[in-house]
């Protein structure tokens, strides 16, 4: 074990990729020499070279474009997003190629070797372009799978898991938590399946659920919670497609409340889905409405992202307005 | 160019515009249209089996073309588009290529892939979208694709597959590749072909597969398939460039401008792109200049938007002229010729019949191939269709009686 | 008043507008001489001229991108995606720009004028590429508005008030009925208010709530539970952003049940956020779990298209379960 | 091109391909480093107040640019980005426009914009996203906008101006049409410049700008600043053709490259290219080719990507260059050009300090905006936000003592 924090943790995860498999690249915007505009790929360049570790021209369906081909082709295909709010230009070879290359073609070809990381996330005062949380976008599109981690430990495990996938896989990284996040990481290689929530924290009163950086402000949340004698059950996501209704179920069964928290607005959030689903799951286990605590329904704003943001005080109204329903 | 802006400095004190058709862009072109060689012209060295094979293919998507746009009239099947026009572009660049090397194409392309063995059974189990399909009955007419024949399956949306391209076809450059120096090692074995209409060239994923092939290196070669037209669309709504081989200097492309209704020009020229690719790793661009014979597809009519007189000044039929060249070569019996084009007129009716009673795929291939292995809820989902489906027979007869 | 198909409507209102504003533009692919691949543009060209109706190159990303562009330079963008299905290359274009400019200027500029008009849905045999209804890709991006009409009637209105409506506005054209749909149809102007839904049909054991080409299956499942003596609200929401969550929550409190059908995926559907939020404003008068009746979490496919479409038989056997509950 | 094709058919039998690199691309030079007009060169015709406009917009620019980029350094602002090196390129462009015209820059024209009369305190307002931010405090600093002076406010996305250039310049040209003939019946009188980089130049959006406007016939300027890096990537990274200035050929856009460290080459291009547009309605392209002297932005550091070799090498300085040529017009005292920097240096340190300490935008400009007026949904957020802050005012004190 070392202490990592999430950048390590990512980096880890590339280089036993890159050592593992001889045609695996990572490509990308400033991904190269420089190794990333956030450093996730320090030094990959150095020890894998220019063919395997490079810079791509600056046009995100071009990278995705050739990432779909080297995926197809065979090769672990590892294509960095500079921020997600940049995904939108690979929004079709994304949603119409990536997703739909298996079905379409009768598996006689996939893309299963594609995975696209990107960082994603509020709270760097970066305004309308540089904070979106898009899961929710990429969570209508049958054929992906989508990630987050909550921290390095996660980070890795389920980095590696998803590069292991045989589908095409997003994964989502807090960039808030990049280095503010940091714990003992596992030098080796681990994976951590996919599909899988995580109970982080049992409880008793209501279920808290949420995803990736968000985590923090529901565990913050359940504290505040537990000083006022509220028992709160956290489950961490970890996968949004495919996501897991029975742990939330049986949770939900047992607490009879939930809410679930996400950074992205709050109209077609991935949190919509997940109360359509438990609310016909559990009907008659639920005590209370199902609550969303989630971005407004506006771009990301600058200056009053402090009051637009699902933060813990928002979260324990929430919880309150559960319990006290 | 060794300064930080990548570009040539070449201090002038003139204050000139560069004309927007300053690139002189000749148009290699090497049979006439009587089947001769142009004087000054060199044939390219294609064998006479090849050449056979060439013309063969050719022949036979005429046919099926011919007979699939009168079974679409008939409601037999439900969409078609013909090559009707572009036969030798397709075919003559297919025929320059190894069997391994990847083929992905638009969708006006089936001549490639006959040329590399796909079958008529094959073809038509695509069309009549039934269980024999290769791919499983879930795209419309004429989206063919095979592993084993190295030809990607056609994806509707257009220009997906050209930055797709530049991706595939560096992965089969990667083991050629020095790890230390970067440079390349050996000749590549296998690269790849990328067709496109002069309409899709118009769109993003165009700039950028054509862009990163440059940068990455990739050994693609870029077809431009220029005629005329985008459904109703003509090519001067299109661009205002010289034609799409004007592009290629601006990735640093080495590009040629071929009569696309000439076999040989087509033949000799994607036999030296491919040279170039397999050695230098390099993108090459080819824009092939013939005219959409026919509609675009089953759904459109020309009349609406072209003049009789246009489509009847470009009638010229590639096939004709390939054809009298085989016929000087003493290549081809024309007796034969005539009696093989009846053969396969009859093939091809005997097979869609086959074809069109053929079982749709059953219930499960509706959830199949999403994931690798199906996830929960689409399990789920599977599970619950599968019993109303038995609760309602009558109402889903197709798959109603298949369901375990 | 005259009998127009959807068409027809579409195009009468196109004309109404073009006479309007002499700024006015209308252009896409094959939109221009020929009238547009489904003919909605018919006849205007030679009548407004080529230069305020055009072809464009084959770019969706460009047409977006041009559209923005026109529309904040304050002239109305009547836009065409000829399938909804390749409206993806613009997605960049129409959620981190059309749907921004207000927003991150200040109201410095706005594309207000912008109106964004394309074909979705299936039922026409076309397979994975010519059948999709995104609409709820659309709907988690703030500063759009998303409207499908059912019937020609409704297609002029609404497609009207989409026009003069201040923002920018996604109006999607159900094609399975542009010609299939008949009905009186008056041939001056009106217009249908934006983000208000319709009570079809009254009833009073469960609401059904559609949009677009959904709205005839839902009817008719709607017959056929009556005759089994079921009575069905029937609502169309007509607009998906914004929506109208008063109406159905009035008639979802007198039902006490609800069913929400629609042709895309299930997963993060739209349905998703409409049973999100009335599971949570009508939760002490529900009476059943809130179902969805959707398209399967697959790719849309073509020989097995009858057992993937929400059909009527799946919305009846839903009334049933909702009923029975 | 009187074919369908819309290609020039110079028939050749010779199996050549055209070279990447076949344009020869001249560079306009008229200034030199030591402030005379080069040997052959004309000089634009520039009057006084316009070359000394050009100059303190140069000059202002540069003292905002280091001034903000120290306070960024003392975490006084989140973010800054200079436009060292860049001055010229930027300022002599803006310069050779008409008032009214449209600027839709990338990010990096702050200078455009202050020769457009954005004050100081406007400048420093966006920085501090405070309440008199015309941008409400919405976007990160240096997204500037203002209706008021034709400069289209920032967006961090790249490259999507570039389609909306030709769209607005569409709407620019729609009145000179001529309804019948579809010819212009008269000049243009406003166009639009649309600025973006050499690495911004890579996206899908920069093809279908140019190629639509050359299409549609749109008057945009497309003004590619090849400043030879996009981050940490270099333009040899970015693209293997001759630059940017290669590409316009492909499109059949008159184009030219010019010294963008030469304010005289480039105020005489832009003008020539502004005639152009406004009198056929066509676009142009202009390729200037400058360094960027300072890091990509605040959150860069350069050292870690280039050499201090590199950097020493290209360090020539294009404000000096016009200064210089000035002097020797005798249209700048010098003696008064060393106060006014000092005087500059001071207004812009007292304007930050103003701008730092005005109050936040207030809650209502949260939800505002989102659409001409809030929908219902977001007006029950609204509300909402309103009673949890009021319940909670130690939590959200940027805003909370000011709610109603
Ligand atoms: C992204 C996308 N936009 C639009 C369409 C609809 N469409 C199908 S074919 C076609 C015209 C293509 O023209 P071209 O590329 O010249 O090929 P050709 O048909 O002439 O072979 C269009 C617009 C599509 N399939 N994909
Ligand atoms: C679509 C998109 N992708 C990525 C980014 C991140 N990004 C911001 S600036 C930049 C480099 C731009 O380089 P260039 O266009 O050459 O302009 P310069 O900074 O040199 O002026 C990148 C990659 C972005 N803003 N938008
Ligand atoms: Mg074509
Ligand atoms: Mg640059």
């Amino acid at each position: 074990m070392a202490k990592m924090n999430m950048l390590h943790a990512i980096n880890s995860a590339l280089d036993i990729t890159m050592a593992e498999h001889p045609q695996a690249c990572i490509f990308g915007e400033d991904v190269g020499y420089f190794g990333g505009v956030f450093r996730a790929t320090s030094g990959l360049q150095e020890k894998y070279g220019q063919h395997r570790v490079f810079n791509t021209p600056l046009t995100e369906q071009g990278i995705m474009g050739f990432a779909n081909g080297l995926a197809a082709f065979g090769a672990p295909a590892l294509a960095e997003i500079q921020f997600a709010d940049y995904i939108f230009p690979a929004f079709d070879q994304i949603v119409n190629e990536s997703a739909k290359f298996r079905y379409r073609s009768g598996n006689e070809f996939n893309v299963g070797n594609l995975t696209i990381r990107t960082p994603y996330g509020g709270g760097i005062a970066g305004g309308l372009y540089h904070s979106q949380s898009p899961e929710a976008y990429f969570a209508h599109t049958p054929g992906l799978k989508i990630v987050v981690p909550r921290n390095p430990y996660q980070a890795k495990g389920l980095l590696r898991a998803a590069i292991k996938d045989d589908n095409p896989v997003i994964f989502f990284e807090p960039k808030r938590l990049y280095r503010a996040s940091t714990g003992e990481v596992p030098e080796e290689d681990y994976s951590i399946e996919l599909g899988k929530a995580e109970v982080v924290t049992e409880g008793t009163d209501v279920t808290l659920l949420a995803w990736g950086a968000q985590m923090e402000i529901i565990e913050d949340a359940a504290k505040r919670a537990s000083e006022q004698g509220i028992s709160c059950e956290v489950i961490d996501l970890r996968s949004i497609l495919p996501w897991d209704m029975e742990t939330i179920a049986k949770s939900v069964t047992k607490t009879g409340r939930l809410i679930v928290s996400h950074e992205a607005p709050i109209t077609n959030g991935f949190g919509a889905e997940i109360v359509a689903t438990i609310q016909q799951e559990c009907f008659l286990h639920l005590e209370s409405p199902i609550l969303r605590v989630c971005g407004l329904d506006t771009p990301y704003p600058l200056a009053l992202e402090k009051e637009y943001v699902p933060d813990a005080l928002k979260v324990l109204a929430a919880i309150k307005q559960s319990v006290e329903f | 160019m060794s300064n930080p802006n990548n570009v040539s400095l070449n201090i002038s004190h003139d204050l000139e515009f560069i004309d927007g058709h300053a690139l002189n862009i000749p148009t290699l072109s090497i049979l006439n249209e009587d089947g001769d060689i142009h004087h000054g012209a060199t044939a390219p060295d294609i064998d006479e089996s090849t050449a056979l094979r060439l013309y063969e293919t050719m022949r036979f998507i005429r046919a099926l073309d011919e007979r699939m746009q009168a079974a679409q009239r008939q409601g037999r099947v439900s969409f078609y588009m013909q090559c009707l026009g572009e036969e030798a572009a397709v075919t003559a660049s297919a025929a320059a290529l190894d069997q391994d090397d990847m083929i992905m194409a638009q969708y006006r392309e089936q001549a490639a892939l006959h040329y590399r063995g796909f079958t008529l059974d094959q073809f038509m189990n695509q069309m009549f979208s039934n269980e024999r399909d290769l791919g499983k009955g879930r795209q419309m007419p004429i989206h063919y694709g095979s592993a084993a024949l190295n030809y990607m399956t056609i994806s509707s949306p257009l220009g997906t597959q050209i930055p797709q391209a530049t991706g595939y076809a560096y992965g089969q450059k990667i083991k050629h590749i020095d790890p230390q120096t970067g440079e390349l090692n050996s000749a590549i074995d296998n690269i790849t072909i990328c067709y496109f209409g002069e309409g899709a060239a118009s769109e993003g994923d165009f700039h950028a597969g054509l862009n990163m092939a440059a940068v990455h290196k990739s050994p693609v070669i870029f077809f431009a398939r220029n005629n005329g037209y985008a459904i109703s669309t003509p090519a001067d709504e299109q661009f205002k460039g010289d034609g799409i081989a004007s592009r290629g200097v601006g990735y640093g492309i080495k590009t040629i401008r071929v009569d696309g209704a000439d076999a040989l020009a087509v033949y000799a020229a994607t036999k030296k792109a491919r040279d170039i690719a397999t050695t230098t790793g390099e993108p090459v661009l080819i824009e092939s200049i013939a005219y959409r014979l026919g509609a675009h597809s089953t759904s459109d009519d020309p009349s609406g938007y072209r003049s009789k007189d246009e489509e009847a000044n470009y009638q010229a039929c590639p096939i004709e002229r390939f054809r009298k060249w085989l016929v000087k070569q003493n290549w081809l019996n024309e007796e034969e010729d005539v009696k093989a084009k009846e053969t396969i007129r009859e093939d091809i009716l005997a097979a869609l019949k086959r074809a069109e009673v053929i079982a749709k795929p059953p219930l499960e291939e509706l959830v199949s191939d999403v994931y690798d292995t199906p996830i929960p809820s689409l399990q789920r989902q599977y599970e619950q269709l599968k019993n109303h489906i038995k609760q309602h027979p009558d109402a889903y007869p197709v798959t109603a009686g298949r369901i375990k």
